[in-house]
């Protein structure tokens, strides 16, 4: 399977009376969207604002980041089984607009974290601080349950990525990127000799607010699977992942995965990149064991010499991890796994709650404890009333000139555990 | 299957099953199944289930298995770690979190906690 | 705690309920134990039987440490 | 220029050896012993203004012997307090790892000792203070404060420190935050193929490892040894009298059974908060078997019962903090003539 990325670089967003992508600019025509938004009953409201790199602005609290894509020419359209059919994509030709994003927020329960800071100290540990954010600020009509608000919330962002991306539909990109998986037997003729590996994505899939679709289906529900690198690129894979905000795994990591872009960038000259397993991070103990033993078992079908292990979320994934490890191990395919930790606020801490020697090579993404100083932003995007109300921090963390101490923990993607950053611990 | 929970929302609602309520925090409930492991219970779900941080959300459900057997050390060793897990965040209290969660925010913990355990309903 | 007295010279035998635990810590001679709350003992026995039981169990130990063994070994029936 | 207090036991200060040991602690200006290498070794760059030294035993002993040297290293203002080193000197270990660590904690002054791999001490406050590596013996001495001097210089100089395996220090466990060049997918692929080609790779996290110990050879007559019991399980006589905390005890209690034939719910109970103590409270012999001891005493299986025991909490999957104390009452098991241990945990 083969597609190729056009890259359209997004070095600004401005409100307009036309949506339209001109330059490296993207026009925003608000009403547009508003009322594309607010077609959906849920929403009693719906606030665009825009976030640039470097401004005083903080947005709080996230629920997803999207990156705008459009199908130019291939099978299917991006994000299917929501935008568009059940068709299978991940071939022929599509448009990114990079250097932009939908950003959602909502606050769907009291309790949610998820700062992107535009400047400051907090911005140099989420990469959304480097992008032009199209805000999305959604309040749902009263009496809106939580499961309907967030499907809602989920839906917007989707919709709204979907509505810029077409703008991008019809435009030349300067660059292309070529990504191509060839078929297991065609691998193997074209690199006889070079080490088999596949990827393990381990998908967040436990309940309210920790879940994951892949093709619109809910992964919980799902035996682990294999699915090709390039399907996720046009978004097989969207978030509905709204808690553990360092560490959770946004719609906007799965469209550019890290893992997939670096193992790419290997294929065919280190490494014969096989394809990507995806597996799920669910409660009960025996879907753990299950979907662990799933992943090894096809990471042995498949032929693999080695296998790079990502997790999503804090706690109970540490067990899905070591156990896809420890199996995957078992099986004599050398491993290596990506995570995070919380050692505590000195680092002096056990990092995680689950541990193996067979987890030999690890590569973390850095304490999700580390103390961090937010400064007062001269804007704030979203709920004010939450960041007053010290999100992430604990009692006297909020000075008096108005910024606030708190863990890393509450920054959206900054511990992420596709290794998407370059903070780590040692 | 026992479930152990203080969270009257689960009481309420998963009636047709064994539910033990624990009058107490987040961590009774995991000295509980703790006590129930060492019987020869086997943990069903995770101790940590959710990504919410055991200083985060003041509700916690277990669900074990009904009968004791012998010993199950995957599930003694879960239950020690998610234990001492919750040690090393209690150190950490947090306004509006935790056993500081105000009333109206009490309610959005019990409903996480409540979806949580029945995910694996979808699946019966 | 096993393996520092065992490094000073002491033969010594781990009776204990959960054996994995004690293989990864290092002792070398193990007997296996009732249960984590009550390892030399049985609530649900009369109490000459748990004596028994008990007397056993610590019998077996002491066979333990007269036992020569090349590496982690666990006594059991 | 840098100033410098320098720690030592009676021994390396020259006041004598064991007989010396219950020395109370004691300060004079200027380096002794080994100070003389660390003085030439700092090349005019620090100075040691003083020498504290106190008595192994005391200092073990003495829980206000802490505070006394304390207060004699806050007198000298110092940039930097250097342990030792100790080598393989268990209660010397301790003496220094707690000197150290206090100092730092307590004044904020930069510490440093040093000791061998299999020192106690060093599991018990390599997170505390920095503690670099040397050899088991005092053969090791001029190696090792050829290594201590510079890093002691940096540390005093508020300079930040390299990695525990460029310094040659022991990892302290504190995780750290940093900005890598490449970021972490990069990484896992870099070590992937490291991995699969069998090269060297280093692990970001590294897991917990367990090492072993060869076992001791068979008692080989039972029927006059001396046997000695021991518990992780938490028994204590009823009352708790050493206040071992509930769980991963940070100290071990030492108990005589001198006389006493079976444990009752009257005189024993458990301190232990890892499991539910409703049984071993109503008979602590389920975790303490003195009862049926007592009776291989007199049946002659054994030779003796030990009078004394020695209690501890600690979680299986809790090890590391009972290495602390294991290590000290295993010497005194060995001076009470005691030939195999029965161990008991929950």
């Amino acid at each position: 399977m083969k597609l190729e990325l056009g890259i359209i670089k997004i070095s600004d967003i401005q409100f307009a009376a036309e949506s339209k992508v001109e330059g490296s600019t993207l026009y925003v025509n608000k009403d547009e969207v508003k009322a594309l938004i607010l077609e959906d009953e849920t929403f009693a409201s719906c606030e665009l604002d825009i976030a640039r790199p470097g401004e005083s602005v903080r947005i709080a609290p996230v629920k997803d980041v999207i990156e705008p894509r459009v199908k130019v020419s291939g099978e299917g359209g991006v994000f299917p089984g929501w935008m568009a059919k059940v068709k299978t994509v991940g071939s022929g030709r599509t448009n990114v607009l990079k250097g932009a994003a939908v950003v959602t927020t909502g606050k769907i329960v009291g309790f949610q974290e998820g700062i992107i800071d535009m400047c400051g100290e907090g911005a140099q540990y989420t990469p959304f601080s480097q992008l032009n954010n199209l805000v999305l600020c959604l309040e749902p009509v009263e009496g809106t349950l939580q499961h309907a608000y967030e499907k809602a919330v989920r839906l917007a962002g989707l919709k709204t990525a979907t509505y810029l991306g077409k703008l991008a539909k019809d435009i030349e990109a300067e660059e292309i990127r070529t990504y191509e998986t060839p078929s297991i037997t065609e691998g193997i003729k074209l690199y006889p000799d070079l080490p088999r590996v596949g990827y393990v994505l381990m998908l967040q899939s436990q309940g309210l607010l920790h879940d994951t679709y892949v093709y619109g289906v809910d992964a919980k529900q799902s035996l682990t699977t294999m699915i090709y690198p390039t399907e996720t690129m046009d978004g097989a894979i969207i978030s509905g992942n709204c808690v553990s905000a360092c560490d959770k795994n946004t719609t906007y990591h799965h469209l550019n995965n890290p893992v997939i872009e670096d193992l790419y960038a290997r294929h065919g000259k280190d490494l014969n990149f096989v394809g990507v397993i995806i597996t799920n991070e669910n409660v009960y103990l025996a879907d753990k064991e299950r979907s662990s033993d799933w992943s090894a078992k096809l990471c042995e079908y498949l032929g693999l010499d080695g296998a790079i292990i990502s997790q999503e979320g804090f706690g109970n994934p540490d067990t899905d991890l070591i156990m896809n490890c420890k199996k995957i191990e078992a099986k004599g395919v050398k491993t290596v796994i990506i995570t995070d930790e919380y050692a505590g606020q000195d680092g002096a801490s056990q990092s995680l709650a689950d541990a193996d020697i067979a987890a030999n090579a690890c590569v973390t993404g850095g304490n999700a404890n580390t103390v961090i100083h937010l400064p007062k932003m001269d804007k704030v995007i979203g709920h004010i009333e939450y960041v007053d109300k010290i999100a992430g921090g604990w009692s006297g963390s909020l000075q008096e000139d108005g910024s606030i101490i708190a863990e890393l923990q509450v920054i959206t993607g900054a511990t992420n555990e596709m290794g998407f950053n370059k903070f780590s611990a040692r | 299957m026992i479930i152990l929970t203080n969270n009257p929302d689960v009481m309420k609602t998963m009636t047709e099953r064994d539910v033990r309520f624990v009058d107490g925090t987040y961590r009774d409930v995991l000295i509980k199944a703790r006590d129930l492991v060492h019987q020869g219970h086997q943990l069903l779900s995770h101790p940590l289930m959710g990504s919410l941080k055991p200083n985060e959300t003041p509700y916690r459900t277990v669900a074990l298995s009904d009968s004791g057997g012998p010993l199950d050390t995957d599930s003694l060793l879960l239950i020690e770690n998610a234990i001492e897990t919750f040690d090393k965040f209690a150190k950490v209290t947090r306004p509006d979190r935790g056993v500081n969660t105000p009333q109206e925010m009490l309610a959005d913990f019990r409903l996480i906690d409540l979806s949580l355990i029945q995910s694996m309903e979808v699946n019966e | 705690m096993v393996k520092e007295i065992e490094r000073a010279g002491i033969p010594v035998v781990h009776m204990c309920t959960v054996v994995p635990i004690s293989l990864t810590v290092g002792a070398n001679r193990i007997v296996p134990t009732v249960a984590i709350p009550h390892p030399l003992g049985n609530p649900a026995l009369s109490k000459e039987e748990e004596h028994d039981l008990r007397k056993k169990l610590v019998g077996r130990a002491l066979k333990a440490l007269e036992t020569p063994v090349d590496g982690q070994t666990v006594f059991e029936e | 220029m840098v100033k410098v207090v320098h720690y030592l036991n009676q021994f390396y200060a020259g006041k004598g050896g064991e007989e010396m040991a219950n020395l109370p602690p004691e300060k004079v200006k200027g380096f002794v012993g080994p100070g003389m290498a660390f003085n030439a070794a700092f090349k005019g760059e620090a100075e040691i203004v003083a020498t504290v030294y106190c008595g192994d035993s005391y200092f073990n002993e003495n829980k206000d012997a802490i505070d006394t040297v304390l207060a004699m290293i806050k007198e000298e203002q110092p940039d930097i307090v250097i342990c030792g080193p100790a080598f393989n000197a268990g209660r010397y270990g301790v003496a220094c790892g707690t000197v150290a660590s206090e100092v730092k904690a307590q004044l904020g002054i930069p510490t440093l000792t040093g000791m061998y791999d299999e020192n106690p001490g060093v599991d018990m406050f390599k997170s505390k203070t920095i503690i670099m590596k040397t050899k088991d013996n005092a053969a090791g001495m001029r190696k090792a404060v050829a290594a201590m001097a510079p890093v002691a210089l940096k540390m005093a100089k508020g300079e930040e420190l390299g990695s525990a395996a460029a310094e040659g220090y022991f990892p302290t466990g504190i995780r750290k935050g940093l900005f890598e060049e490449k970021r972490g997918s990069a990484r896992a692929v870099d070590m992937l193929l490291k991995k699969l080609k069998g090269e060297e790779f280093e692990t970001e996290y590294p897991m917990p490892q367990f090492d072993r110990v060869a076992p001791n050879p068979a008692v080989v007559d039972l029927a006059h040894a001396k046997v000695a019991l021991v518990t992780s399980g938490g028994i204590v006589p009823k009352g708790n009298p050493d206040h071992i905390e509930s769980s991963s005890a940070s100290h071990y209690g030492k108990y005589d059974i001198d006389g006493v034939e079976f444990l009752t719910d009257k005189t024993y109970e458990t301190a232990h908060g890892g499991y539910d103590p409703v049984y071993a409270n109503a008979d602590p012999n389920r975790v303490l078997p003195v009862d049926v001891m007592r009776e291989f005493e007199k049946e002659g299986r054994i030779g003796e019962l030990s009078h004394y025991y020695y209690a501890t909490v600690g979680n299986g999957t809790a090890v590391a903090s009972a290495k602390k104390f294991a290590d000290t009452f295993s010497k005194e098991l060995i001076a009470d003539g005691v030939q195999a241990v029965i161990l008991t945990s929950t």
